[in-house]
């Protein structure tokens, strides 16, 4: 249980910068934070005990697998992440280039 | 296994929170790499090769990418107003009580390592005889649910769509209806 | 099995793709390749509503369920998805033909017709998923999609509206993935009906509670509801017009409020207190939406905001609707209820789209949206100020326009199933609706021509294909109160309001149980 | 980026062949080692990245190649959904895997999927340095 707790609290750490920094970059950061936690959350359901990894081979000696399917939606989730990291990079780029700074405080509608 | 695994995810939580402290971007984007290479551990020890690999590859990626933007413009973090002890209380507070909520939630449900299969039991019992991947995670991935990697790889092709329309020259022709548009 | 049902995914998604690429050859291939594949698509959903009835469930890669659990991932079309087809593909298709003169001013169109292709096939998708992994995997298509359409003018105003609006959406969408997570782990799957099936018969309250609150967390901020609003007016009325208008007409209702009700009815258990948490949300969107609307200057401002109120009205009929049906109540009013809410949901559709593409007509004749600097465009652009009059009565819920049928549903509704309060509320709600739209008017077309913008000569009505769009949505405010008659109601609106009512029909018709 | 020398240059252009190998086998071994498409693409990806950067200052000449990159991205794209609705087209369902499965473990066998493999492979690859070209050689209007 101690995992998933753990896991959970680092989505919080992640939303926390989300909520608190005012920093673009740091905000990114956090919302990429969140994302990684939640794919290990997903990969830590599909985990079984002694499981052996999901690919069949001749000299394989069990047949108890971890569960693949948990994987293929983290492989899943792992390119939206990167999507959305990227597209915000490319936001905050621009706005910096127009205001010179990453601070929300000073960018007229990011405040609160 | 499992206390490897604590240690993993106590390293990234350290690393999540110096790249959340730090003063210096760019060592805010080190430590955040942490974090992604202590995921590749994390995957790696729950027999999940496939997704250790993406991983790898895409958090060296985006690395590289970070620090491009920020090689590109400042690396100096914003000075803090001031330290706000009421803003870390309520989030320690929040924390606590989101991780008493989630404990209370799945307390019933199946513990670590102790996961029951129902929809993918289908796909681990003769699942080569049925898409001929060895591989099972590709055979789901491209075959029982190839339409969702459609839409992820649309979704990847989107973001560069976007990369490429948020970051070109100019937004609007340089006609005479410039000024009043904006 | 229907053979027709991934034509409404491959269409959209086979144009985005095909746009890059035909752009190198024909400077105009990327707007003509968007509209004529949303005429197909339009007709495509038209042909469904009218000639084709029924559920029907298409298995992708035609894997069929193993020991009746479903290993494949479903398509699902019925009454709820047809509906919001049709609402997608048409508003879609009158945006993208208002486009073909609007982007003129703006540079790269074939990467705008891309993502505007990307954003309907995510919505599409979405609405025709019956799996809850794939539902998320489009709604995320949809909204990057139209993350970067907010920054397609790539000014100050744009770039920070998309931001905020990432953020956001991003924490949203973060929340339902953990959500689907925790279904995932209770359950073992994620076909929608096979989970309804497993929920059914194992629930914990605790638990069930706090996924409802994740869920309801993360589809409220993507609806754009009261304590999630703060995104909504900065992103729609940063956007170009007639990204504004699917934004504010389809887009929060496709990933926000459809999803919201296909999980709340159709798969977990009716509960009264979500219903009521539900009820109270929608209600306070509702009156505060139209107070914050009250004080705006800036035309599209005004609009997002009245998009939340509005929004608030349907969340409002459809929870009556879910309470009653919770307490084992009349059938009857349930049904009025839900039908309210679903009809206004395609009525401001039709009317917030017109009100946005006319806001972006306005735009391009004069140069601002602050309604302090028009004046007496009556004159000047006579279909646009005609179009915007016939608009505005419909939203503020003035007979024979479409929006007095509906809102008149949803207070018949409230009155009968005695929840006094929610009435009054609506029809108070109406009335200051009315107050603002009143203002509109009389600022931007009625009032003396102001002097501020000189170049009186310069202004002049909008060139064909955004008058056509904009004609057309008018007649359809008109004609959408036909569907207050019996007989035209059966057609269309029932099925989509079955489809809610018998909540426990859903595994039914997919597993074939 | 300044102060590359030619020994790290001819280095990293060395490597990055290496690089690019590796990537065509995982794409190409997809469906019986770990890996796949989305692996591999992203491997190839990293090959371009680490030849462009050893290009140091001179990076500025490649200028608007993204633009072409990003044409490569939408072929492989729609090459996925060219075979995603081949079954489609052919009158059986949508991703329907309609070619021979052949013997498990073997490099020609599970049908469809290695196809979707190369197409994903090349989407990515195209896709990322998509992406990364973008951000490296920005370039604001004020800055011209």
């Amino acid at each position: 249980m101690i995992v998933y707790l753990l896991c959970m609290l680092l989505f919080l750490i992640g939303l926390y910068g989300v909520l608190v920094k005012r920093n673009l970059i740091k905000i990114i950061i956090g919302l990429a934070i969140m994302e990684y936690s939640l794919n290990l959350f997903l990969a830590l359901i599909g985990y079984v005990r002694g499981g052996t990894v999901p690919i069949l081979s001749q000299d394989l000696k069990t047949s108890v697998f971890v569960d693949p399917l948990p994987q293929a939606l983290v492989l899943t989730a792992i390119v939206i992440g990167l999507a959305t990291t990227a597209l915000l990079l490319a936001v905050a780029i621009r706005i910096y280039k127009k205001y010179h700074t990453f601070d929300i405080r000073e960018i007229k509608r990011l405040k609160g | 296994m499992e206390g490897i695994l604590i240690a993993v995810l106590i390293l990234m939580m350290a690393g999540a929170l110096y790249a959340l402290e730090a003063k210096d971007l760019l060592s805010a984007v080190v430590s955040y790499g942490i974090v992604g290479f202590g995921l590749v551990i994390c995957f790696l020890l729950l027999q999940a090769p496939d997704l250790a690999i993406v991983q790898i590859i895409i958090e060296t990626i985006s690395l590289i990418i970070m620090i491009a933007v920020i090689l590109n413009s400042t690396r100096e973090e914003i000075a803090s107003r001031q330290r706000s002890f009421v803003v870390a209380a309520i989030s320690l507070i929040f924390a606590l009580f989101f991780l008493y909520i989630f404990n209370q939630a799945t307390g019933a449900l199946s513990r670590f390592g102790e996961h029951t299969m129902r929809m993918a039991s289908a796909y681990v019992q003769g699942a080569a005889a049925k898409t001929g991947s060895a591989n099972l995670v590709t055979g789901i991935v491209f075959d029982f649910r190839g339409y969702d990697t459609l839409g992820e790889a649309t979704i990847l092709f989107t973001a560069v769509m976007g990369v490429l329309t948020v970051l070109r020259l100019r937004g609007r022709k340089a006609a005479g209806k410039k000024e009043g548009a904006e | 099995m229907d053979y027709r049902l991934p034509l409404f995914v491959i269409i959209p998604l086979g144009a985005a793709f095909l746009i890059p690429l035909l752009a190198k050859l024909f400077k105009r291939a990327g707007e003509w390749m968007a509209v004529l594949s949303l005429l197909a698509l339009s007709g495509l959903a038209v042909y469904f509503v009218f000639l084709e009835k029924g559920a029907r469930v298409y298995e992708v890669g035609g894997w069929r369920p193993l020991d009746g659990i479903p290993i494949g991932i479903y398509m699902v079309l019925d009454g709820l998805s047809i509906y919001l087809l049709l609402v997608i593909n048409l508003i879609g298709f009158l945006s993208a033909f208002y486009s073909l003169s609007y982007m003129k001013k703006f540079t790269a169109e074939s990467l705008y017709y891309t993502l505007f292709m990307l954003m309907i096939a995510g919505m599409n998708g979405l609405v025709l998923s019956g799996d809850i992994f794939n539902l998320f995997v489009f709604m995320e298509i949809a909204a990057i999609a139209s993350y970067a359409l907010v920054a397609f003018g790539i000014e100050k105003e744009e770039l920070e509206a998309s931001f905020k609006y990432q953020v956001l959406g991003g924490i949203s969408s973060l929340l339902i993935l953990l959500a689907i997570g925790l279904l995932y782990w209770q359950s073992g799957t994620l076909n929608l009906a096979d989970l309804a099936d497993v929920l059914r018969t194992n629930s914990n309250p605790v638990f069930s509670l706090f996924i409802q609150t994740l869920l309801i967390a993360g589809f409220g901020l993507k609806t754009a509801m009261f304590p999630f609003h703060a995104w909504l007016p900065d992103a729609h009325s940063s956007a170009p017009s007639p990204i504004s208008s699917m934004l504010s007409g389809v887009l929060i209702k496709a990933i926000g409020a459809y999803v919201l009700m296909r999980l709340f009815f159709n798969i977990f258990a009716l509960s009264y207190d979500i219903a009521l948490v539900l009820a109270i949300i929608g209600t306070l969107s509702m009156v505060i939406g139209v107070l914050l609307a009250v004080g705006q200057w800036d035309f599209k401002r005004l609009l997002a905001y009245h998009s939340i109120s509005q929004m608030g009205y349907v969340v409002v009929g459809v929870a009556m609707g879910m309470m009653i049906l919770a307490r084992n109540g009349d059938l009857q009013v349930a049904s009025l209820a839900i039908a309210g809410g679903l009809f206004h949901l395609m009525n401001h559709a039709v009317f917030k789209s017109l009100l946005f593409l006319n806001a972006g007509a306005v735009e391009y004749a004069v140069g601002t949206r602050n309604m302090k600097d028009m004046g007496g465009l009556a004159d000047k652009m006579p279909v646009t100020a005609a179009t915007s009059l016939s608009a505005s009565m419909a939203i503020s819920g003035i007979p024979p326009f479409n929006g007095f049928f509906s809102k008149l549903i949803i207070i018949i509704a409230a009155v009968q199933a005695g929840y006094y309060v929610l009435a009054f509320l609506a029809v108070f709600t109406s009335i200051i609706t009315l107050a603002s739209f009143l203002k509109m008017q009389r600022f931007t077309f009625y009032n003396k021509i102001k002097s501020s913008w000189n170049g009186t000569t310069e202004v002049r009505e909008a060139p064909f294909s955004m008058l056509f769009s904009m004609v057309v949505l008018a007649v359809l405010c008109l004609a959408l109160s036909l569907l207050a008659i019996p007989s035209v109601r059966d057609a269309v609106l029932t099925p989509a309001v079955n489809a809610l009512l018998q909540a426990g029909g859903y595994g039914t018709v997919i597993l074939g149980k | 980026m300044k102060g590359i020398t030619v020994i790290v240059r001819k280095v990293s252009q060395l490597l990055a062949g290496v690089v690019f190998l590796y990537g065509i086998y995982i794409i190409v071994h997809g469906h019986l080692t770990p890996g796949g498409g989305f692996a591999g693409g992203a491997v190839i990806s990293g090959a371009f990245v680490l030849v462009i950067l050893s290009f140091g200052s001179e990076i500025q000449k490649l200028n608007k190649s993204e633009t072409r990159s990003s044409l490569l991205e939408s072929t492989g794209i729609l090459l996925f959904l060219l075979i995603a609705a081949a079954g489609f087209f052919l009158g059986s369902a949508f991703f329907f895997n309609f070619l021979p499965k052949g013997t498990v473990g073997k490099l020609l066998s599970a049908g469809f999927i290695p196809l979707f493999n190369i197409a994903v492979g090349i989407e990515v690859a195209a896709g990322l340095l998509t992406i990364f070209l973008a951000l490296l050689i920005y370039k604001d209007e004020e800055d011209r």
